[in-house]
């Protein structure tokens, strides 16, 4: 048993952010090591974590609380359950490879791991936190350093005005980087606000003792109150989500972020919204959940098919895989809309398998974008004579992503439709299964015109495969994608271990129907 | 653990771990022939390992074995088991795969000489995946692990036709044939997704009810006409002759196709519940069975005219198996596993020779490449189903069975397809093998050892096995007892008809000629007009849609999003001008308002 | 004199005041028209006090004259501020260099 | 009486006699020795908050008429602490612009806090008034405190922010004047614990109204804010610095005197009146701030915006609301001079300028003061671990407890707008590429105010529960 090993957790990353306050900024090497060795802190622990929970005992483990403001009942309550440790590991990677695929970042770095070791600090806070309270906190956290990195090292991009909206494309500049930060660091601030409303009005209902969502979970929220904050807390914490009409932060953010943030952000940022969802909406507000169900699985369902089509309608390869996670944040929230074991196995897991995929996906086009300083696919072809590495672990994020077996996102996406036919929504499994269907018609096109071909033109012949460091991030996605395809368990058993319980707490009739 | 398990674990694992250790190797992997010798190696433990199995199974026909662990949880239970099914079905599939994938392998390491090193170890550990993968399928204890290999089987065609990924045509077929098979397995997924929640498992072997059976199969069945070429599902398979020839002998003549039929084989105590779905299988067979056929008889394209022959064998066996003869499907299936895979190793063999694919760069080749010319003419004549060799045993089975559950018009289709079989056959041989020595014959020769040891290895049992037919019926628990009578003698009576046709018309050294009756077909299938259909599907449904959805993304939903903004903005600057910077105006405001909450408070 | 017309005189003065402080242009005339306003409220205070009888309006009253004299000490050095730095008669409604 | 029943008003007494002290050496000083008052000043005022963790200030003095507690103790650390920081801030200010008064500058300043310091005691109309009236008047002064020779650029600017403060605030005056009239008139008694059971009348409540605007001018609540861009733009930064914070709480402490410890208004008759006022004032300072280009003048409007939170919280009426006002008070104090602060350091142009596009590229110039003002800026907007969140939180919570959920909903839509305008200026220090490149030399004062400010900032929003338990304590005190 390791001491405080959430608060560890948590907070490794953060001390090793004010560690680098005291580096001084020439020394590069010294800013890379610190901020790997705060990430591989955090993996290992979260990794062990996820080892020694107990699974026959279930609940959540490795209980910590700190006082914050007792007089108003907050405290820093850390806790994991099954859920929390699936996504710590994922946490884990994501990170890992992150700081692995910025170790080539040159300018202005050191402030560049401090945000991000800072962003990464909130995501795994909000993993493990049970005060209400303080998982909104680390949420912000998790949510803000964004707008810096995006808006200092982004790049910048032009969007051409058209539409019926024409004179606002022409007075914003849509497209730049500074537009992508603040469209980004707005739409999910005014989500918060959302969110912070409906915590309050959580907390005041209970008697405004406590923050502590486990005993908050106790308390029998009256319907019609759980009815008029559970969209609150959907739509708030959906935006980050990507919930449709709230995802246009989304393309443009993930578009303009440099690779490490995209990674993180797609990778892990976009499931502390759904899990926000499913944490403290449908745990806490079971009956305002199974009133917005129906909602919340049909606009997953558009979040499905319409991310896919965005996809295919794109040419720059950031936009693609930027659109191809609107469509797959769809499967999470269809699955946490199911309300079942199998859906809610299924959303939490997807959270995992798009993590793995979508960073890989991001670390590969920001390598293919350090080497051709394009993103549009058309000028791309024949890019598999020149870097048959990159090529091949681009495949295999696409085939994780199309949902092919012995990828992760195979077993993710089987489990939400059937919980959503489970759930007496066959239409959803339908729509799902085609979201799937057109998600292999466009990545495999994009796949079809970088990789095969003919090609690559004269400007790209010279350029080479990935190199040194940028390996350990590919390999280490894409063994973890292959090996949650192949052999899920270990991770399947923490989260049905949580999801079935909590299913069968809260939701007895949804079960009574659907066995 | 038993041995058969063992066995069968070891035909598994071999060559599993032969592609990782070349996937994860590089260095091994470039190097080549050693690594192409490496996975050969695997192949043929695997191969060994199969026939001992396959040898053990024929010693306890009806043991049926069955090893599995949890993969998924369910509520702290299983949800789904891998592991392994060993019956006379599964040892038999995995005897012809390891076989016919073995003789490929060999072939191989010369056809594919001239390939750079490093493409002949990427060529090479897509092979051994590719039996992993197959073996997974075959192996397979429930239907939801034989969708995990029915897809990475998917994998494998797509990485293996799209092998020379710089041609754009080869980059092009793999997209299409990954795509078409991919919509067809929309159909297993949710097939997957209906048997779960209705039976709360993956087992074929559950009764879900006949609706819910239907249901199921007709899902099941869309996968099939993806994978197995069904009309109008069968366009990606032609294209998919852009890979290497040994790939399109082993993945797309074989073995992967086959995996539809196998997969009705296997499931056919759902299929029994379902007599809807089966008649929607004796139509579509027939009709692929006919209509394949018929464009193979205008193709110039050496493996074109095998590509479509067999789409119309695929749809002999989902015709049998639709009308209830699950021998007749099953026997077909390994029978025309082997004449096929010989027929395309065959046609490999001369291509490599002639550097071409067009039939009218061959002819008279028998004066170059006697041994290939044989083999030929034994595959030709097997797939005819002249009697006495394996495929008359297992056609005439289907055609039999048809009859017998009543469908005459299929039946007669079926003949149909026969006497075009032959006929086609018939007119590849004449003028490729026979008349006289063309241009870019002139140099042609044999093959190197590799090359041929395959081709006689894949004869025997083209030959031979339909001698073996009641022996495999047992193994099989299937009834099998040959019938000679008219209704048989008319299959062969219009094989050698069409045998004898395709003589007279080509047999004396005329150009391939489309024959006249045949025109119109050939034009049509020239254009292409299903293809045509389909890309016109897919610019409209896709692009165009992708492009309005894109669009409206861009300028509608997000031009709200940023509306609300310019809004605000502007709001900002216009209202700026209130404040005037003139202080009487700030005095006027203060005394107003003061007034206002005066008038507030008094009206209150 | 009733105290509603004693009340009716402030409002009178003190509206004209108001009026003054809003039209005028000129600074002095400002701060004399708030002296007026001022003014009206003393009136407004010794009215109060006399109609109930106390010496409270008459004490508050003295402590606002107090007040207003030295807001108006430095109203008028601000204007004499303003006429220094500007070198021109100081009206208040071209003073609007910070604006928007 | 004896001199220790005056022993409650110690601390408003040493800051009188710091301010003779300073008076007498103004006159006997050389003129070029006026720093050395600045000095003194701040540290007296210093030594002064520090000595109120010493010196027992609650009781009653002139029977009842100025009461002392934890919540004038509140108030006045509160404004020690301003006082300090502005006049640290404006050492090398006054002694650049205005070498030879320096003396008036801080003499001014210690009258302005001598009467803020009286006022959350004064129990008393007349006391109210008198003490509204000395923290007031030098500020009108000090608005102005420019050479009169600079006769373009800050000193016009200066002399024209003095003259609109000036005169709205002398109308507000007599606004004030005119409402007490009314009410005293009406109640006979000036005593605000005796006003507290009076029967209300409409002239009553229209005095009470009047009052309300009257106080309402010096905090700058919407409509009566437009003189506060314009002051602010004008006038010397280090001043307004302590003008955006001191008399702002000095105007809620009055407030809260008269209508909660009072009247108790706001929880009962005239409540949507305050939330309207506030809902007004949060959306009229965030859409007026959007597009500023003088970084004053959008800080001015973001205290506007600031200002609508604490009307909210003061309209809860409830001790949990006044608690967070206090708190309120407290971390926008350490922000907004803070800021300010640092607008000082970056942008003292001798043309008065301070543009936002003065801030392009300050993280390379200098990143301690870029990384200070970006902190300042996000405790503004509310972002958590620095103060300004918990105070908003704070706020919320209290305005939630009473039912104004609309409000809280209102006010969080509109902390992320204002977050807009707060990142324009952190776009600049870290994004933009600098226009001037020389590093960027600030004076000691300046420095040390900075620093004091950050560490409350950082401090209170790594731990703000002691702070909270003394505004607690506060409220406590003043409600009963």
């Amino acid at each position: 048993m390791i001491p405080h090993a959430l608060l560890i957790l948590v907070a490794a990353p953060f001390v090793a952010a004010l560690i680098l306050l005291a580096v001084p900024q020439r020394m590069r090497l010294v800013t890379r090591l610190v901020s790997l060795s705060a990430a591989l802190i955090s993996a290992g622990l979260s990794v062990w974590v996820a080892a020694s929970w107990d699974m026959a005992r279930g609940g959540f483990q490795f209980d910590e609380r700190y006082p914050v403001v007792p007089s108003l009942g907050i405290e820093m309550h850390l806790a994991a359950n099954g859920w929390s440790a699936a996504l710590l590991v994922l946490t884990g990677l994501i990170i890992v490879g992150g700081v692995l695929a910025s170790w080539t970042q040159e300018r202005r770095d050191q402030e560049f791991y401090m945000l991000l070791l800072v962003l990464v600090a909130g995501v795994f806070g909000v993993f493990v936190c049970q005060d209400l309270f303080i998982l909104f906190l680390f949420y912000e956290i998790a949510v803000l350093p964004m707008y810096i990195l995006i808006g200092i090292w982004g790049s910048q991009g032009k969007v051409e005005p058209r539409g019926p909206f024409k004179f606002v494309y022409e007075f914003l500049d849509v497209g730049g980087r500074e537009y992508a930060a603040m469209k980004l660091t707005l739409m999910l601030l005014v989500g918060s606000a959302a969110i912070l409303v409906a915590i309050l009005a959580l907390y005041s209902e209970a008697g405004g003792t406590t923050f502590d969502m486990i005993a908050l979970a106790r308390h029998h929220f009256d319907p019609a109150t759980q009815k008029l904050y559970f969209p609150m807390v959907w739509l708030g914490f959906g935006a980050l989500a990507g919930v449709f009409p709230f995802h246009t932060w989304s393309p443009d953010g993930h578009a303009a972020a440099p690779t490490a943030v995209s990674m993180l952000h797609a990778g892990v940022l976009m499931k502390l919204g759904a899990f926000g969802v499913m944490r403290v909406g449908m745990v806490l507000m079971p009956e305002g959940a199974i009133a917005w169900a129906p909602i919340v699985g049909g606009v997953a369902v558009i979040n499905i098919v319409y991310g896919a089509f965005g996809a295919m309608g794109q040419k720059d390869l950031k936009y693609i895989v930027a659109y191809s996670s609107v469509s797959h944040m769809g499967v999470v929230m269809l699955g946490a809309a199911t309300l079942t074991v199998d859906g809610w196995n299924g959303a939490i897991f997807q959270m995992v398998a798009h993590g793995v995929m979508t960073g890989l996906f991001f670390a590969l086009v920001g390598l293919i974008y350090g080497k051709t300083h394009t993103r549009w696919v058309p000028k791309m072809g024949g890019f598999g004579r020149i870097m048959p590495g990159i090529a091949s672990f681009f495949t295999l994020a696409s085939l994780s992503s199309l949902a092919l077996p012995g990828t992760a996102g195979f077993i993710a996406e089987l489990l939400v439709f059937i919980g959503a036919w489970q759930s007496g929504h066959p239409v959803w499994a339908v729509a799902g299964a085609a979201g799937a269907f057109i998600t292999a018609v466009y990545v495999l096109r994009a796949v079809k015109r970088i990789f095969w071909g003919e090609g690559p033109s004269e400007e790209f012949a010279k350029l080479g495969d990935a190199k040194h460091v940028e390996w350990g991030a590919l390999v280490l996605l894409g063994a973890a994608i292959l090996v949650f395809g192949f052999w899920p368990a270990p991770i399947l058993d923490l989260i049905d271990a949580t999801s079935t319980r909590l299913v069968q707490a809260l939701y007895p009739l949804v079960l009574a129907v659907n066995p | 653990m038993s041995l058969p398990i063992e066995l069968a674990l070891v035909a598994l694992f071999t060559p599993a771990a032969m592609a990782v250790i070349l996937a994860l190797v590089p260095p091994l992997r470039r190097t080549g022939r050693p690594a192409a010798w490496l996975s050969v190696l695997a192949a043929s433990i695997s191969l060994g390992a199969s026939v001992w199995l396959f040898a053990d199974q024929l010693g306890h026909p009806s043991r049926d074995l069955l090893e599995s662990v949890r993969w998924l949880p369910h509520a702290g239970a299983a949800m789904a088991n891998v592991g392994l099914r060993i019956d006379g079905i599964s040892a038999g599939m995995t005897l012809v795969v390891t076989l016919v994938a073995f003789c490929v392998q060999v072939f191989s390491l010369d056809y594919m000489r001239s390939e750079p090193a490093a493409d002949l170890g990427r060529y090479f550990t897509y092979h051994s995946f590719f039996i992993f993968s197959m073996l997974l399928l075959v192996l397979a204890p429930n239907l939801l692990q034989l969708f995990f290999g029915w897809e990475l089987v998917g994998l494998t065609s797509y990485l293996l036709i799209g092998f020379y990924f710089k041609k754009p045509s080869a980059a092009k077929a793999a997209v299409k044939a990954f795509w078409v098979t991919k919509l067809a397995d929309t159909g297993l997924l949710l097939a997957l997704v209906v048997l779960y929640t209705h039976t709360g498992g993956f087992e074929w072997t559950s009764h879900p009810g006949a609706e819910v059976a239907t249901i199921i199969t007709l899902l099941l069945f869309v996968a099939v006409m993806g994978k197995s070429a069904q009309f109008p599902l069968h366009v990606w398979l032609p294209d998919a002759m852009e890979g290497p020839t040994p790939v399109s002998a082993l993945l797309h003549a074989a073995t992967m196709v086959a995996a539809g039929v196998y997969l009705i084989v296997r499931t056919n105590p759902l299929f029994a519940q379902a007599e809807f779905t089966r008649e929607v299988m004796v139509w579509i067979g027939s009709f692929t069975a006919v209509f394949a056929a018929v464009i193979a008889c205008v193709q110039t394209d050496i493996k074109k005219v095998l590509a479509y022959s067999t789409c119309s064998q695929l749809g002999y066996m989902v015709a049998a198996l639709g009308a209830g003869s699950v021998m007749g499907g099953y026997f077909h299936l390994t029978t025309h596993a082997f004449f096929k895979a010989l027929l395309f190793l065959a046609a490999g063999s001369v291509i490599h020779a002639v550097h071409s694919n067009e039939m009218s760069d061959m002819g008279g080749l028998w004066k170059r490449m006697k041994l290939t010319t044989i083999v030929f003419v034994i595959g030709s004549v097997s797939l005819a189903g002249i009697p006495g060799l394996a495929g008359f045993f297992s056609k005439d089975l289907i055609l039999e069975g048809m009859l017998e559950s009543g469908h005459t018009v299929p039946w007669l289709m079926l003949l149909g397809a026969a006497f075009l079989t032959a006929f086609y056959m018939g007119r590849v041989l004449f003028t490729a093998f026979f008349g006289e020595l063309s241009e870019k014959a002139k140099h042609a020769h044999e093959g190197g050892w590799e090359m041929q040891l395959p081709l006689v290895l894949l004869a025997i049992p083209a030959l031979g096995a339909g001698y073996f037919a009641s022996r495999f019926a047992g193994m099989w628990h299937l009834e099998y007892e040959l019938h000679l009578n008219l209704e048989a003698g008319a299959a062969s009576g219009l094989a050698i008809l069409g045998f004898a046709v395709a003589y007279v018309m080509y047999g004396r050294g005329a150009p391939v000629a489309t024959p006249a009756i045949l025109r119109p077909i050939a034009k049509l299938a020239a254009s292409g007009v299903l293809d045509r259909f389909y890309e016109g599907l897919y610019r409209v449904l896709g692009l165009k849609l992708a492009g309005a959805v894109g669009f409206f993304d861009r300028y509608v939903v997000d031009g709200l999003m940023n509306l609300s903004g310019y809004l605000a903005l502007t709001a900002g600057q216009k209202l700026r001008r209130l404040q005037s910077g003139n202080v009487r105006d700030y005095v006027f405001v203060v005394a107003f308002a003061i007034f206002a909450l005066s008038a507030f408070g008094i009206l209150r | 004199m009733p105290l509603a017309a004693w009340v009716i005189l402030a409002a009178a003065l003190f509206s004209i005041g108001l009026y003054g402080v809003t039209s005028r242009r000129g600074a002095i005339g400002i701060l004399l028209s708030v002296e007026l306003m001022a003014n009206a409220v003393n009136l407004l205070f010794i009215s109060f006090g006399r109609y109930r009888g106390d010496h409270l309006g008459q004490v508050f009253t003295l402590f606002a004259v107090a007040l207003t004299v030295a807001e108006v000490v430095i109203g008028l050095a601000l204007v004499i501020l303003l006429h220094r730095v500007r070198r021109s008669d100081v009206r208040v409604d071209e003073v609007k260099e910070l604006h928007g | 009486m004896t001199l220790s029943e005056l022993s409650p008003l110690s601390l408003p007494l040493l800051v009188l006699g710091a301010a003779l002290i300073v008076l007498l050496a103004d006159i006997a000083l050389p003129k070029n020795g006026g720093r050395h008052l600045g000095l003194f000043m701040a540290a007296a005022f210093a030594a002064i908050f520090g000595a109120s963790f010493f010196l027992d200030s609650s009781g009653r003095v002139f029977d009842g008429v100025w009461v002392g507690g934890d919540f004038t103790l509140f108030f006045d650390r509160v404004f020690l602490l301003a006082g300090t920081l502005a006049c640290l801030g404006s050492l090398d200010h006054v002694a650049r612009h205005m070498p030879g008064r320096q003396g008036e500058y801080y003499l001014l300043l210690a009258a302005s806090v001598l009467g803020m310091m009286l006022l959350p005691g004064a129990r008393d109309l007349i006391l109210l008034v008198v003490c509204f009236e000395l923290m007031g008047m030098p500020l009108y002064l000090l608005a102005g405190w420019a050479k009169t020779d600079d006769t373009r650029g800050r000193g016009k600017n200066a002399a024209e922010a003095a003259l609109k403060f000036y005169l709205v605030g002398a109308v507000s005056s007599v606004f004030l004047l005119l409402g007490l009239a009314l009410v005293v008139g009406m109640s006979g008694t000036t005593s605000i614990e005796a006003l507290g059971h009076m029967r209300h009348s409409a002239l009553f409540d229209l005095g009470l109204l009047t009052l309300f605007g009257g106080m309402g001018f010096k905090i700058g609540v919407v409509p009566f804010h437009m003189w506060v861009p314009d002051t602010y733009e004008g006038a010397p930064t280090p001043f307004v610095a302590f003008l955006s914070v001191a008399p702002k709480a000095a105007g809620f402490a009055a407030l809260t005197v008269v209508f909660l410890a009072g009247f108790h208004v706001p929880s009962g008759s005239f409540m949507p009146l305050m939330l309207l006022l506030a809902a007004t004032t949060m959306i009229v300072g965030n859409l007026f701030a959007l597009r500023q280009e003088s970084a004053k003048r959008l800080l001015a409007y973001s205290g506007i915006t600031q200002v609508g939170y604490m009307l909210l919280a003061f309209a809860t009426g409830t001790r949990l609301g006044t608690a967070m006002l206090l708190f309120y008070l407290l971390g926008y104090t350490v922000t907004n001079i803070g800021a300010f602060m640092v607008i000082e350091a970056t942008a003292s142009g001798d043309q008065g300028e301070d543009r936002v596009s003065d801030f392009d590229g300050l993280y390379a110039r200098s990143p301690a003061l870029a990384l200070a003002m970006l902190l300042f800026l996000l405790s503004l907007a509310g972002i958590p671990f620095v103060v300004g969140f918990w105070a908003k939180l704070y706020v919320f919570i209290a305005a939630w407890e009473a039912g104004h959920g609309v409000l809280v909903f209102l006010g969080a839509v509109l902390a992320v707008v204002a977050l807009f305008y707060y990142m324009r200026i952190a776009r600049a220090m870290y994004m933009n590429e600098p226009k001037d490149t020389s590093p960027i030399k600030t004076p000691f004062g300046v420095k040390l105010a900075i620093a004091i400010c950050l560490a409350g900032v950082v401090g209170m929003g790594a731990y703000p529960a002691p702070f909270l338990e003394q505004a607690m304590l506060a409220s406590r005190s003043l409600f009963g």
